[in-house]
């Protein structure tokens, strides 16, 4: 069950500060690559919410981004729908298509969850990749990003680009908490450790386990529209399982169940990515190589290295003072 | 366009020889998955691997170099990873698994590509299997023919050995229940052993006898993984019913499907899938009840 | 309150229970005996509905829930614990109260609130502590209290759902005898108009608590009546001291 | 919005410290990982080698920057992004797929990068899409498609089925040849697409053409496909009754040798053959054969000419983004392939179209070529080609 503690609190802090002067002194290029960690970042809390604190290691996170992204821009540009309702849009038929992927798998569980997972983003993805509306696997353009210029805010700028996905991921960090400390959200944890438990207590599993994916999917959602007005060009790709796979493995490299972790996994792969290809057209191999040594290592990721090495302590020191005020913190963050 | 009975017959075949392809790469993840519950998304990867052996064998030995040399270097990959990693992997959880072995794909896409070039190669059918025979009343690739007898003798030779053998009865107690197999003194680590080499062997046969047929290129690992992966999850993990059942079924809705609804083709694979899990959430014939 | 009537389960052509008929009155406890295989377990789990009979029906308060699933039995006020603990390990004490005392009050899929938070829930929890002696131990984690602990959680876990009936699979198994006295003495402390049905090893101990026994042996109701008639029985004393000497 | 956005960004380059007159930055702009990493790596090789040749006529030097696009459009989209705003680049060389090209194609127009294309052949890049800034030095689709439509119904042939993978190229291809194989009589008695990198067995897609009753079969398949496919159609036994023909990149000599004995007596068009005799063409094969150790493809060809036309382009005077976009579009020579020019209504290359036979050589296959098509500028397609302001 998700807790803030100090060491965790410590980490936002620093990766907010980051992400910030980051935002504020890169050029260009850097201010892509921050973006690219946000709108990631955002996956990866999405798919953190249900498989570090539901187990539903789900495999078709990449593809319901996808949706969210073409949903967003089949209905800003061919349907002529506002950006702003286009994507309302995008998140609500995530979040169904979630929450129906979510009900119908609710009954698999481990490998047969993961692969049922994989086959419902495959068909997405298939879908996707033939349908001409689409624009099969050239993909679509034309794209356009939110208008906030009521607001003193043009979103062209990719500074300012930037900063809004940063607070939409703000934003997102604490729905996050919202959604793990709600009803469903503390169910679904229980039903992590000990389905046949809470069955046996009166809760409806599948009824829990669909609406948090449904709600991981809504976020999932909104990571694939803002990831369409990043790029402002969006192609079959995005959706293909190997998205998914590497969802997966920034959760893990992070620390799965942490909802802290991931984001540093986020930021670490998208750096290790650039920096890599920048080297060597067979970084894929670098990565998987670490991937392997990370899960051998049976650390929880990076952060949850830390945690183990360090999370005691400190939370030993925080103890008292933490434990009371524990009620009030959930949204003091992000 | 109106057939002829030779239409479907030829249908037919085609079907029966993807399915035939689809279950020797199958059977040996699904076994391996079945005794040592180890999901090993790299298996698609040993079926590439046993396509570029056999090509470069064979541009030094003939294609029957490659057919019988490729699964044993497949195999030897395999015991390289198994004493390596996988068998430090076993207890894991399937989330550990799918992605060291996601991990593994990686690295042996990049590893094929360093070492065999971006660039596809090529492997001839041999002279004795090129040609076409003729067959009830069609004419068929001989080397199709080939392919289809291959995975029927491996069926029946699987079913031979699992069924009637002593290796067959211990494996059976193993994907029964492996704890209580080591109790009647079976020794599980060799076992899992012999079981994942043979699984490799198989996958790196595949590969050898897909090859002549299509392209030996970096991405073919990729390009099987997701239909072997629908085969088994169709069919049930651990079983050789379900490999089969599962085959079949992907082989003659893929084939049948591009000639009667191509615009629904692939989806439709996925649609079935779907469908069988919710209504079988472990397949149809899933090793244990 | 709740009722079986001729409950028959096989597995092939083992009866695992046959013909069980009871009958629990409202704030009635009773006590299932039987020697090891005997088909308590088996009957508990058919009464829960994890597992489906062949034939015979359950009723709750008077209503039939043979075709109703484990969770829709629950939510009418069948709770139960198990003879393995079935805890949420990660979790702590106060957790695992509050994640059954959610589901008892709505919470546990209600979006919009912390449902550990909610002061109904809470409230549940502080009782529950109280009644299970658990209240030293609200903020530790499962796996940092010793055993006898977990299985007064693992009744507690039971009872924050607020039950009409507690169905107990052996509260006290793997417990020391000193500290199974002490157990029931806290279910004698237990609201008197909670029904309670459990099984029982010990039955000096059994009899502390019971207002009714039953006896199983072989899928079978051998003995029903009251604890004074069984301390006399024959009968059971063959049968179930007899395999208790074995056991 | 979008417009704000480019002149946004065209404000910020406009910014950037010009280069030495003398020192161009080039961007390639290739696939070096994903299924087109071997014509990523064919065209590179074929430009450096257009570089060596031709380099030392112009005092211009060339910095190169590459870039892998990883053939997702998304990906190229940023990588040509940086290429422009972060390394500043004066022009862009290569884009293999469509798809890629759609992508970086409003960021090219809207910074004024020139972008010199080495092998994406959709029509609408130098049609309704078409930009002065883009300048295709590789081929477009209806360019290869078209002539072959009216050469086959010539040969004689009356009804054909027609195969391509199920995207917008292989639709685009084979629409292309239907037109013109129609409008000279001919007749298409069967069409099926199949699913786009996902068919390893053509099987029941042969078995179709088989029964359709054609004469002949028509086909676009590239890479792996191509190989695939030629093998299967050969195992069939369908060549002898139903001769194959297709777009040259069906047998390209990239991976012909993989396709070994069932590519004989195939029958495509292209823009390229390595046979194609002429002194320029023997130069370019010798070079490239001296590299690598095998005949060049018509990717190597296009990369070639790439380096060619920037050096040409250097040569006229050009030094920056502007005068780039000016010169490139005015370039014309004899290359490899013929006399190229660019078309100043589209900007897609004019040039000769060639049908080849592959045929048994010695040791490999090799291309017989069957006849020279003239050039032909392809029609405008919706192209109103803006003006450049300077």
């Amino acid at each position: 069950m998700f807790r803030h503690t100090a060491l965790r609190y410590t980490a936002l802090v620093l990766l907010a500060a980051g992400a910030l002067f980051q935002a504020f002194t890169a050029e260009y290029f850097g201010l892509e690559i921050l973006t690219e960690i946000l709108i990631l970042a955002m996956l990866v809390l999405a798919l953190d919410i249900v498989a570090g604190f539901g187990g539903m290691v789900s495999l078709c996170h990449g593809a319901l981004m996808g949706v969210g992204a073409y949903a967003f821009a089949i209905l800003s540009t061919k349907a002529g729908i506002a950006p702003p309702v286009a994507m309302a849009g995008a998140v609500a038929l995530t979040g169904g298509i979630g929450w129906i992927i979510g009900a119908i798998c609710s009954r698999s569980h481990g490998i047969y969850f993961i692969m049922a997972t994989l086959a419902f983003g495959q068909m997405a993805y298939s879908y996707v990749f033939e349908a001409p509306i689409f624009g099969g696997d050239d993909g679509l353009g034309g794209i356009s990003r939110l208008d906030l210029s009521i607001i003193g805010v043009d979103l062209n700028d990719s500074r300012s680009f930037a900063l809004f996905c940063l607070a939409v991921l703000g934003a997102i960090y604490g729905a996050s908490v919202l959604i793990l400390r709600s009803g469903p959200g503390r169910s679904l944890s229980g039903v992590m450790h000990n389905e046949q438990r809470m069955r046996a207590l009166g809760l409806t599993v599948w009824r829990v386990k669909a609406d948090v994916f449904g709600l991981s999917g809504m976020i999932a959602g909104v990571a694939g529209a803002l990831a369409a007005q990043h790029i402002l060009y969006i192609s079959p790709a995005l959706l293909s399982w190997t998205v998914s796979g590497e969802a997966l493995v920034v959760v893990i490299l992070g620390g799965l169940g942490t909802l802290v972790g991931p984001l540093v996994g986020a930021a670490a792969f998208v750096v290790l990515k650039h920096e890599l290809s920048a080297v060597t057209t067979y970084w894929h191999l670098v990565v998987g190589l670490l991937l392997i040594a990370v899960v051998m290592s049976r650390a929880n990721g990076l952060f949850g290295w830390v945690e183990a090495r360090w999370g005691a302590r400190i939370e030993r020191r925080m103890a008292d003072a933490t434990r009371k005020q524990q009620p009030e913190e959930v949204l003091s963050d992000a | 366009m109106a057939h002829d009975l030779g239409f479907w017959i030829l249908q037919a075949l085609n079907a029966l020889q993807l399915s035939m392809l689809l279950f020797l790469l199958s059977i040996g993840l699904t076994v391996i998955f079945g005794l040592m519950h180890f999901v090993n998304l790299a298996h698609g990867s040993f079926y590439a691997l046993g396509a570029y052996f056999a090509a470069s064998l064979a541009a030094v030995g003939g294609y029957w170099m490659g057919f019988f040399l490729a699964p044993v270097a497949v195999a030897g990959v395999g015991i390289l990873l198994y004493s390596g990693l996988i068998k430090r992997m076993r207890k894991s959880g399937p989330m550990a698994q799918v992605l060291v072995t996601f991990g593994l794909i990686f690295v042996l896409l990049d590893v094929t590509r360093i070492v065999w070039g971006e660039l596809a190669l090529a492997i001839d059918v041999p002279a004795l299997l090129s040609g076409r025979l003729s067959f009830l009343g069609v004419e068929y690739p001989t080397y199709r023919l080939f392919i289809i007898v291959l995975g029927l003798g491996i069926f029946a030779a699987l079913a031979f050995v699992l069924g009637r053998t002593q290796i067959g009865a211990m494996i059976r107690a193993g994907v029964d229940n492996d704890a209580m197999a080591a109790c009647l003194g079976i020794n599980v680590e060799r076992l899992f052993f012999i079981v994942f080499c043979v699984g490799c062997a198989l996958a790196g046969l595949s590969g050898a006898v897909a090859a002549p047929l299509l392209s030996v290129a970096p991405d073919m690992g990729l390009q099987i993984l997701i239909p072997t992966l629908i085969v088994i999850v169709i069919g049930g993990l651990g079983s050789l019913k379900g490999a089969v059942a599962g085959s079949l079924i992907y082989g003659f809705v893929q084939t049948f499907g591009a000639v009667l609804a191509p615009g629904l083709a692939s989806v439709l694979i996925y649609a079935l899938l779907a469908a069988v899990l919710v209504i079988k959430p472990v397949g149809l014939f899933p090793a244990k009840g | 309150m709740l009722e079986t009537r001729n409950l028959t389960k096989s597995f092939g052509a083992v009866h695992v229970t046959r013909d069980v008929s009871l009958k629990l009155e409202r704030g009635e406890r009773r006590v299932i005996l039987g020697p090891n295989g005997a088909g308590k377990t088996t009957l508990f789990n058919q009464l829960v509905g994890e597992l489906t009979p062949n034939s015979g029906s359950v009723h709750l308060a008077g209503e039939d829930v043979t075709a109703l699933p484990v969770a829709k039995r629950a939510r009418r006020g069948l709770s139960r614990s198990y003879q393995k603990n079935t805890l949420f390990d990660g979790l702590t004490v106060e957790e695992n109260l509050g994640l059954a005392a959610a589901v008892h009050t709505g919470n546990a899929t209600r979006l919009w609130a912390d449902s550990l938070a909610k002061p109904e829930v809470r409230e549940i929890v502080d009782e529950v502590a109280e009644q299970v002696n658990l209240m030293p131990f609200l903020h530790a984690k499962v796996s940092e209290i010793s055993y006898g602990v977990r299985r007064q959680l693992e009744v507690g876990v039971a009872l924050a759902t607020r039950p009409l009936v507690l169905l107990m699979d052996e509260p006290t198994s793997g417990v020391g005898p000193e500290m199974s006295k002490g157990f029931h003495d806290l279910l004698n402390n237990l609201p008197r108009d909670l029904t309670m049905l459990f099984i029982e090893h010990d039955m000096d101990l059994a009899f502390d608590v019971a207002d009714t026994i039953t006896v199983l042996n072989y899928g079978e109701v051998v003995f029903d009546g009251l604890p004074e008639a069984a301390r006399g029985s024959r009968l059971l004393k063959e049968i179930y001291l007899g395999s208790w000497e074995d056991a | 919005m979008k417009r704000s956005l480019l002149a946004a960004l065209g404000l910020a380059t406009g910014l950037a410290v010009p280069a030495a007159a003398e020192d161009l930055t080039v961007g390639l702009l290739l696939p070096f990982s994903g299924v087109y990493a071997s014509l990523g790596n064919e065209i590179e090789t074929g430009f450096n080698l257009g570089l060596a040749a031709f380099g030392g006529e112009t005092e211009t030097t060339f910095e190169i920057v590459r870039e892998d696009t990883e053939v997702k459009p998304p990906v190229a989209l940023g990588k040509a992004k940086k290429l422009i705003l972060q390394e500043k680049v004066d022009v862009m060389v290569g884009v293999v797929s469509s798809g890629v090209l759609g992508a970086v194609r409003d960021m090219v127009h809207g910074a004024g990068v020139p972008l010199i294309v080495a092998n994406a052949g959709n029509d609408e890049a130098t049609g309704a899409a078409c930009s002065p800034y883009i300048t295709r030095m590789s081929f477009s689709n209806g360019q290869i498609n078209r002539p072959m439509g009216t050469w086959m119904a010539e040969q004689g042939i009356e009804k054909v089925f027609t195969l391509a993978p199920d995207y917008a190229a292989g639709r685009q291809m084979i629409d292309r040849f239907s037109q013109s194989f129609t409008a000279a009589g001919g007749e298409i008695v069967g069409q099926e697409f199949t699913p786009f990198q996902k068919t390893q067995d053509f099987g029941p897609y042969l078995a179709q053409a088989k029964a359709s009753g054609a004469d002949a079969v028509y086909v676009f398949y590239a890479g792996g496909e191509a190989i695939s496919f030629v093998k299967q159609y050969d195992s069939f036994g369908l060549k002898a009754d139903l001769p194959l023909y297709g777009s040259g990149f069906l047998t390209s000599p990239l991976y012909v040798n993989a396709q070994g004995e069932a590519a004989e007596g195939v029958i495509t068009a292209l823009h390229y053959a390595p046979t194609i005799d002429n002194p320029a063409n023997a130069a370019f094969v010798a070079a490239f054969t001296a590299e690598t150790g095998r005949a060049p493809s018509e990717f190597a060809v296009q990369g070639y000419d790439a380096a060619r036309v920037l050096v040409e382009a250097a040569k006229a005077g050009a030094t920056d983004r502007a005068s780039l976009a000016h010169a490139l579009r005015q370039v014309s020579f004899e290359g490899p392939r013929g006399k190229l020019a660019i078309d100043p209504a589209t900007n897609n290359i004019i040039q000769p179209v060639y049908v080849y036979e592959t045929v048994a050589g010695e040791g490999a296959l090799t291309q017989k070529v069957l006849a020279q098509l003239p050039a032909e500028a392809d029609p405008a397609n919706g192209c109103e080609m803006v003006p450049l302001s300077n």
